[in-house]
């Protein structure tokens, strides 16, 4: 993929996105308007749009996690559709039954996440699996945290997707901490992409406040795996930004650390870049951003005005009768 | 008709189910090459190729999820654990993803999780486990515990069209030790019906799996020796549930034994008295009276096994009981 | 005696035993700086040391196994569940091994996997789930759910103290919002013995955990509106279960509901009333109701968890209903 | 540890126990008189003797698996102990609620495996643990196979055990299959041992059939763990010379691989050297050798003339209640 003026005009837009409703998502925590967890993706955004941009949207599938929202937009969903599932609202593709980012639209070719850290992963596996024995390949995008990677499933799923060579991309959010948990305490091993060799798939650790990186090194792994050359594991390093979600006030984050990765900050950054190469204004990225940014908020003030499901809903499709 | 195995018609099922539809696939633990531990799946590599019989790695959970994600993608998975008690290492998906995602999602998650369970085969505390209760319990899958060659046919062709995940438990007991007639091709037993396998006015057993086995044992017996008329109605799938089935031999008979090889405790036994308890209670003449496993892990010993397991006089004996009160 | 939160009586119980016993210690994710999820265990990484305060991976297996291997070992591990629902994470650990080596080898392994249960905080799917049930049929692993803070206390040094594997319900919902008088110190409530939580006549209700809480608050509803007195008993451990307090009661009254939080089928309500309708059979004067959540998942949004789960005016439904039979 | 002769004939008398005792199970087992399933451990006697005679049978603690009859012997089991429990006759450890090698010998430190396949590990782990938070350092070592590898709790534990450094040692007995499946369809990786990086953790491939050669690297690894440097995994690659049981004919392996793994047995080819350097004489060999067989024969005989365990001991110990 070359990286056009037009994509990165693109990566930034989905970033602002990204930033932005995370914005928009703080403003209704501290209204005490939201229920469930906020989980902020703060110093994410270029790991969720980058990795998501290497994929075809129309091809590809996507497994977000619960700091991907970046990665929702790049597939295109709508900010209205994404707010009334996250709100669990009338209109829902989970009908209420479940909310934040565990929703699928199939259309668009987005299955969300279920609490349980790294049980996914395989359900991606399969679900690539299933187009290789139609002799198709559909590239398996999917991520998990810096803490969720110790998980057993995980370990499973990357074996059995190096076995049958299946195009699944793990992308690994090292965002230093697993709720109050550092790395330090999480794994014992450099980088957490030290794991590819053991199963057999590449793997490589790099920088994920940066965009274009992110996207060259996810594309390359997208070409590797449409060659039939199976999985790969991309670490990104990122820093969470906020705490683990918006009740927790991650105190336990030494403050040198956040100012340090503030520094690191990936959208501020590419938008000096962006700005500096002249590709847009500052000032056209100002009103991009408060454009975003109102837009984020008209969206979620529409679905606050959406009643809850109907409480029926709840004794529906536990099984799917035909 | 052909006289098959329990075993022989499990995969006579499965077999009629990939011979009709392609998406049909299965997955497990060396049941390609060697045919599986019990030898089920034994021809099926060469039949299917390895596209459609997946050797898979020692990942129960892998295993499982990568099923779940076949059958997202359009296709029906049916996977094998080597033993039931090997579920354990792939509950988690059963029960957290395979099981939520009709409801979450609307999206069918049409698989099949299958494999031998049960005791009295003298193997050991880890591979003798009747766990059928655990995934009712889970709500949002389906149970099947067959008892017949052709049931055991039927009730699989069913599992695998089902639209959502089915935990499909085969005695290992009854693999080769049950016989019977097996209709060739097509022949689909619908799930949420009892069947009758035994009529009788005197007392209902109503059980499912080898406890069915039991059952028929101990009416022949009883009515041998006592002139008993032992009714015997084999449950066969527990979600869903066939209530007005149970019930319908309840109100005949108004005495009642429950029979299961699993454990007594928190088993599915409770849940029959429980709805025999709540919609039969004034048709009742006598309490219900449970049979099932001793509260421990399945012992070793062939001593200690046929002590703690429920056998055709355990069964009996509780008739005898519910009939003389 | 100080009045507590049921959290703080939960917390209690454990600082209690690790102050009196130097075998005690936590193991969980994010219990250390963080103090927990719920921060039941504040203070404790100061008072007790990074080497009693275990702050573990995201590897519930591992916690679970590692603590196992502890008590093996002379230890008394107590591992925190972020949430209960991610003990299907550890479930093989906790059936597999530590359910079965009593039985096998005679060596105890005393340890408690604990942490926040159930419903009705607008949760989600994933952080909700009452799956006490499975554990019970599991074998060999006792079973807790305690329903107010003197018992939360008093069972959780029991559950310490005990020789055996427990896993040890806390509702979080009643984390906060019941508090009581919590006898200071040593404070030993044993296993398997009722809890006569509200005496009374006409019915009873048997319940643990939030149930209890709905129970009473339906009880004290109808003995206002219409006269009723209704019983209230509270199992507390549902292994081991306390048959005969149980029985005590329904023979009081011959009419009873069996209330829990979990879902309906396949739930250890089954039990409760196979066990009632075994032994008290005689006595009943109506058929036993069950009131428990409905068959899914619990939704997340509040118009249908709401719907979906059980509460006060359910129970005072089936009240009425065995009381008017 | 320094080789003496002494050691060497102790190694090679526990591979010959380990030796006979599967040629006595063997002899049963077409007798008719076996039950559940006799697991022959052909091939692997120098990877379970050599590990475990790295331990100190006073101190550290095993955890044996389905195929380390070996290290049960070099800690000091005796024959008919280690039978009985076997065959579940009266006087077993389990008292009939167990058979095979799922007994534990607190005694004696051994801690026997269960069935599901990795779930020790994390148990064996946690062992160690408990002496670590005591300020002791107790060595625990456990096996896994080529297969096992693959479980998900295997990697929850060893990433648990790197983290806490741990004194554990894993020995993986990667004997070329697991059941009918061979190392192509088991991973991907070149060896097992490439893991260990990814977990921080020391870990090598050696040469399984070399019983000195195990036995160095493990005393390596045990010495490290007692530095307290942490776990390390010991990758042993030997060949499964039989079916995964008994009744399997292992028809799936190629003769030719059986052939070339035959020109590597351990036992007989310790037998040469201990020959060639003149330790014992070929003849001390054959009687030790014969002597040792119709001890286990004997220990067999014994074993099957007594009676199972009352039926009543089935209904004992669910719980332990004091
Ligand atoms: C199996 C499992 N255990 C525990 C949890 C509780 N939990 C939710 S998020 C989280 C921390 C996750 O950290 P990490 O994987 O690094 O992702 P991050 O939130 O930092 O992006 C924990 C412990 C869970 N969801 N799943
Ligand atoms: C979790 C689990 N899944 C499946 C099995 C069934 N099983 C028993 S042994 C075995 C093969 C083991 O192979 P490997 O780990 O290589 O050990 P080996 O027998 O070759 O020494 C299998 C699949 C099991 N015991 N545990
Ligand atoms: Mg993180
Ligand atoms: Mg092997």
């Amino acid at each position: 993929m070359k990286l056009t003026n037009d994509i990165r005009r693109q990566l930034l837009q989905n970033m602002l996105m990204a930033r932005e409703f995370d914005n928009a998502m703080l403003r209704l925590y501290r209204q005490g308007k939201a229920f469930g967890g906020v989980y902020s993706q703060l110093g994410n955004e270029a790991t969720s749009v980058g990795s998501a941009y290497a994929l075809d949207t129309k091809r590809d599938v996507l497994f977000p996690m619960h700091r991907n929202i970046g990665s929702h937009f790049v597939f295109g969903q709508d900010v209205d559709t994404l707010m009334i599932n996250h709100l669990a609202r009338q209109g829902s593709q989970m009908r209420g039954t479940d909310g934040t980012g565990h929703y699928a639209d199939p259309a668009k070719r987005i299955y969300g996440n279920v609490s349980h850290l790294g049980a996914m992963i395989p359900v991606a596996a399969g679900f690539s699996m299933a187009d290789q024995l139609r002799g198709v390949t559909t590239v398996s995008m999917t991520y998990i945290g810096d803490g969720g990677s110790q998980v057993g499933e995980v370990h499973e799923a990357l074996n059995f997707a190096a076995v049958r060579k299946l195009p699944l991309i793990l992308i690994i959010e090292n965002n230093q901490y697993a709720y109050s948990t550092p790395n330090s305490m999480e794994f014992a091993c450099e980088n957490l992409s030290d794991r590819a060799k053991g199963y057999g798939m590449a793997g490589e650790t790099i920088d994920g406040t940066d965009v274009e990186l992110v996207l060259k090194t996810c594309t390359e792994a997208v070409e590797r795996a449409r060659r039939g050359e199976g999985p790969t594991m991309v670490e990104c390093v990122t820093m969470r930004m906020r705490g683990h979600a918006e009740h927790d006030d991650f105190s336990y984050v030494p403050k040198v650390l956040l100012e340090e990765w503030k520094r690191k900050d990936p959208v501020e950054n590419y938008i000096s870049k962006i700005v500096k190469a002249k590709i847009m204004s500052a000032d056209e990225i100002t009103t991009l951003r408060e454009k975003t940014l109102s837009d984020m908020i008209a969206a979620i003030d529409r679905t606050l005005e959406l009643p809850y499901p109907e409480a029926e809903e709840g004794f529906k499709n536990v099984f799917i009768e035909d | 008709m052909a006289v098959l195995t329990y075993l022989e018609a499990i995969a006579d099922g499965i077999r009629h189910e990939m011979q009709r539809d392609p998406s049909v696939f299965m997955i497990g633990e060396d049941i390609g090459v060697y045919g599986g531990a019990f030898k089920l799946t034994k021809g099926f590599l060469d039949e299917f190729g390895p596209q459609r019989v997946i050797d898979a790695p020692i990942s129960e959970a892998a295993i499982v999820g990568a099923s779940i994600g076949a059958a997202l993608n359009g296709m029906r998975p049916v996977a094998e654990m080597q033993f039931m008690d090997f579920v354990t290492n792939g509950f988690n998906q059963i029960v957290t993803v395979a099981g939520t995602t009709a409801y979450r999602w609307g999206i069918p998650v049409p698989m099949v999780v299958r494999g031998p369970s049960g005791g009295g085969v003298g193997a050991n505390p880890f591979h003798s486990r009747n766990s059928e209760n655990w995934f009712v319990h889970a709500t949002g899958v389906k149970v099947v515990c067959p008892a017949f060659p052709d049931d055991a046919k039927g009730l699989m062709i069913s599992a695998i069209r089902d639209q959502n995940p089915v935990v499909f438990y085969e005695h290992k007991g009854l693999y080769r030790k049950i016989k019977g007639e097996v209709p060739e091709g097509e022949h689909v037993v619908p799930f949420g019906t009892v069947r009758v396998v035994r009529e009788g006015t005197d007392v209902s057993v109503i059980a499912y799996g080898s406890a069915v086995h039991m059952a028929l044992e101990a009416a022949i017996e009883l009515e041998k020796s006592i002139g008993l008329s032992v009714e015997v109605v084999d449950i066969r799938t527990l979600v869903p549930f066939d209530e007005e089935g149970v019930l319908r031999s309840v109100r005949k008979t108004g005495r009642v034994v429950v029979a299961h090889e699993a454990s007594l405790t928190g088993g599915f036994g409770g849940e029959i008295v429980a709805r025999i308890s709540d919609k039969a209670f004034t048709f009742l003449d006598a309490p219900v009276k449970r049979v099932a496993a001793f509260d421990s892990p399945t012992p070793f010993a062939p001593t200690l096994e046929k002590a703690v397991l429920p056998n055709a006089d355990k069964v009996a004996e509780a008739i005898r009981e519910v009939a003389a009160f």
